[in-house]
């Protein structure tokens, strides 16, 4: 195995596809460090924005709330929620992240709670906070996640946040803005992407260290495979020392 | 006209009346004179928030939150609050431990963010004693946006197909124009709010400094509006700089200078969040017992906000806190 | 004849409407100055606010354009017209005036056009403005103007702005918020006001040196009177000298 | 669903595409880079507007407004233009006497206030030569801040049950929640602002002083904007007080420094408006021939702002109207 962890991989990757001149809204932690780390590599024009207002601030650490001091250290702009909101609604917001216990094979995402009665949950969890209306209006959602077959699965319990719903068309016919949805799903074993046609979750690269048979079997529904898998390029020296050095240096999230 | 799309409504329940007539009502009688507001903390929430009402605060989770109103609400032991869980995550901690709520529209409660889950808010969402209806952090604020533009209802493009819109109290309707799919947001006319803001005049007249989330909605939005202050400044400031205005004196009951008010939570260009402290509500919540009586000692028996604070480290605690907030390493030498 | 003018006593009556503690909307010219006048002597807690944005300043003079820097001259806020209109949609705003070149019995008002062809009117004025917004929104609406059979209309050419509509119950069925409507309509010879029932404009005083004949004689449409018909007190020495020294001292308003 | 009321519309044509996935497809590709956007007014307008666009102006009549911007419109012949009338006055004598204008969603436009009206704008509008849509101040703010907001409507209590409504491209439609009758507004995209500011940085982060009309939803719901500005600051200014921000970089194409922009229109805390130079207008407006000439010579034939205002008294005028501005009775000494 290669000198890096798997959360150092995933926010190596994530980074990566954050273009130079986008507009991305993070949350707390690996999001957090991969627009950082995008800004400190390719992309020093990557405008990072909060939820509660917070745009294009000057990170002097790892934010621990959407809406502490820090996401608006020396910002652009300390805005509203409202605001931020409807910029994404308005479609100038490139990039989203989300966390979730569950996501399915159409990339639909469960933070809400485990069980079948809403009003008695076997398990509840945080819920949407800003997840579904980031994933409803923001153009391409990402996700990083450990694989497992629990939480890749057939069926959520709860859908807290779109993904393409019942695929096809089925979101656009929901009435969410045309274009829009799950872009990437990096774990620890794989990136995957979405069929064009039936937006099925399907395997685009494999990580370091795992084969097809893992990363399926790590999956509680059947992934659809690109025609011409990659290998996915492990982080680079140069990410890892920024990220190590710069990003997290008291490893809050790469030492998790 | 014959519709040939479904339309879907979300099954739960509403907990506030989004008829904009019936809150111009209420409007048409609430006081606009710019007289003298300052009062206490006790006297304000005594008399501008009774049972049953539907609450909201101000600020985000652990950012900018009026404490010292949270606690008081605690204290006079308020009961069967609805309440607007809009990323209220250590006021709901307190309302929790106060059993003060039994409605909760909830968008994100539970999480403390990076800092973790509340235990207690857990459990009370689990048990079934709180009814919940769904709704995101961004549909709360469209929602009070609506009632601070004297609507009954916004429309907004989030939410749509999931199970978010099934267990929540909107509806869906279609654009007039083009015929575009909308879920329709009930406006959100709360009966009282409590915003701790940087600074005001005695007449309510406020300034927030930062990311102000929902705060300029939330103060038009709502039918009775305490602000707690780091400071009151002469009205002349406020007039000095009007486009910095951003609570007008019309909107607000209540005025309480409250130094250090956000305490145990960040305030913006003052003082960062006690990470400590907050961390130890998160341990001492896993047993509901131990809460129990921290939360006594904490919040029920200090006779206000101040002996609290003195309880946890005082004005030397909120010097260090001062400190992490300007990113100085180290105050030592102050 | 008394040592006052038309406007004059206008404005008076006007400002005497305006209680202490309630909140108006004014444009530029006479509603500024009654609202003026009314600051400075009962109403010393009315808050004036102009549609720009503008709300609660220390005039040092009057407006030339309700945006104007006047306008928030040390004022408590200088916020948008949005935030001004909303505030009226949310029921916060008691009182407005409307001006207009035609008025029917219900307080219906055209300032928008007179011939029948929108698109190629015989005259065109500037249209609604705020006054439309204002007249729906805000809980009272008054209007000073001079009176002529020409001006009070049996029908408009055009309804730019709503009084009771069709009267009865029609504001509110059409949607406006209820409870709001035309209070009253001050003229150099009367004030009137409007039944509760029917909606109809109803003579409630009459001004100095006029009579009901008068009053008939120069609207085109039949007024409803006040069982209680009173005569219009006539302005006080002190709402003179201060309009004229205070308010107007250069006659902008109460020169024409 | 059946329903048995029966919503009107108004008659009127809309001359903007209210579709919020246009909008979103456009603002897709719309650069969201932090660069320097300093150029000049003669490029911007050249190269952000065309003909048969739709425009809006920002500021309030004779307040605030970017007339460099206009006056280039006027310069470089642009045609067809279809207009936001929004209490625009000067902004409207200026691109009528050019002959830009054929669409005009009209709410004032005649009058200049206090002033008295304009002979040309009302000639131009009793022509029939330019299509004529209804709406009022309130409905075009909510029309922009629909677009701002992201959507293709916005429901409001205003303009039912009058001829503003019936010649207008209105709806109604009814709360979904209380059933209660709704004027209906689509969003309104214009295709091109020009707003003029107090200061901005190089990358055309805005700040506004005074009462802002409708220019913060303005920004955000414009597909091309340029920013005039009376002052060109620093990056880190912007920085160090980023609630301040008012129009943020990424709604921005061109900014423009041009220093007493707004002249002859008031400037807040600047100057005030000149009005000889505004009675001047509608004095010679009387008479089209003398318009033409006197239109010619002021704008036609002046090859730039700062030419016009040489014309008019260049600097020491300033100097008299920020005394006016000022509440200063007399600038003699100066």
């Amino acid at each position: 195995m290669a000198d890096y962890n798997p959360m150092e991989l995933m926010i190596c990757v994530a980074a990566r596809n954050l273009e130079d001149g986008a507009t991305v809204v993070v949350g707390t932690g690996a999001p957090c460090a991969a627009a950082m780390l995008a800004q400190k590599t390719h992309s020093p024009n990557l405008t990072i924005m909060f939820e509660a207002g917070g745009v294009a601030p000057f990170l002097p650490s790892m934010p621990i709330s959407v809406g502490d001091s820090r996401t608006f250290h020396k910002a652009i702009l300390a805005s509203s929620m409202p605001d931020v909101m409807e910029t994404c609604q308005r479609g100038m917001v490139d990039y989203t992240f989300l966390g979730g216990a569950q996501i399915d094979m159409y990339g639909n995402i469960n933070s809400t709670m485990i069980g079948d009665n809403h009003a008695r949950p076997k398990v509840r969890f945080p819920g949407s906070g800003g997840a579904n209306d980031l994933a409803s209006l923001c153009w391409r959602t990402m996700m990083m996640t450990p694989q497992d077959a629990k939480r890749f699965t057939e069926k959520c319990d709860f859908i807290t946040s779109p993904g393409y719903l019942q695929g096809g068309n089925s979101r656009y016919e929901a009435g969410l803005p045309k274009g829009t949805g799950p872009y990437r799903i990096i774990t620890n074993m794989a990136i995957m992407g979405f069929d064009e046609i039936s937006k099925r979750m399907k395997v685009l690269s494999v990580n370091p260290g795992y084969d097809r048979e893992d990363i399926q079997a790590n999956c509680g529904f059947e992934l659809m495979w690109a025609d011409r898998l990659t290998d996915t390029e492990p982080p680079h020296a140069d990410e890892l020392r920024i990220l190590r050095e710069q990003v997290d240096p008291h490893r809050y999230i790469i030492g998790r | 006209m014959s519709n040939p799309v479904e339309l879907k409504e979300g099954r739960n329940q509403l907990f506030s009346d989004p008829d904009a007539d019936a809150a111009r009502q209420f409007f048409r009688q609430k006081s606009r004179a710019m007289v003298n507001k300052v009062t206490t903390v006790r006297e304000a929430v005594k008399t501008l928030l009774k049972d049953g009402d539907y609450i909201a605060i101000g600020g985000f989770g652990a950012n900018r939150i009026p404490t010292a109103v949270l606690h008081e609400i605690a204290r006079q032991g308020k009961k069967n609050l609805a309440f607007a869980g809009h990323t209220s995550t250590h006021d709901m901690q307190i309302l929790v431990g106060g059993g003060c709520i039994d409605r909760l529209d909830i968008a994100y409660i539970i999480g403390l963010e990076a800092r973790g889950l509340s235990p207690s808010s857990r459990r009370a969402v689990e048990s079934g004693n709180i009814k919940l209806t769904e709704w995101t952090n961004a549909t709360l604020s469209w929602r009070l946006k609506a009632a601070a533009m004297g609507l009954s209802f916004l429309p907004a493009r989030n939410i749509l197909g999931t199970d978010t819109f099934n267990y929540s109290a909107a509806k869906e309707i279609l654009c007039p124009f083009t015929g575009q799919k909308y879920a329709a947001y009930p406006a959100l006319y709360p009966d009282f709010a409590a915003i701790h803001v940087h600074e005001c005049d005695v007449y309510g007249n406020a300034r927030v400094l930062g990311a102000s989330v929902s705060d300029q909605d939330l103060a038009r939005a709502s039918k009775r509006v305490v602000l707690t202050t780091e400071r009151i400044i002469p009205n002349d400031e406020i007039r000095h700089t009007p486009h910095a205005t951003f609570i007008p004196f019309w909107c607000v009951d209540a005025v309480v200078e409250v130094p250090f008010g956000s305490y145990p939570g960040n305030m913006p260009y003052e003082y960062f969040s006690d990470e400590e402290h907050l961390r130890e509500w998160l341990t001492v919540e896993k047993d509901p017992e131990e809460f129990r009586k921290f939360y006594r000692k904490q919040i029920l028996d200090t006779k206000d906000f101040y002996e609290y604070l003195e309880l946890n480290g005082g004005i030397e605690r909120i010097l260090k806190l001062r400190a992490i907030e300007n990113l100085v390493a180290n105050n030592k030498e102050k």
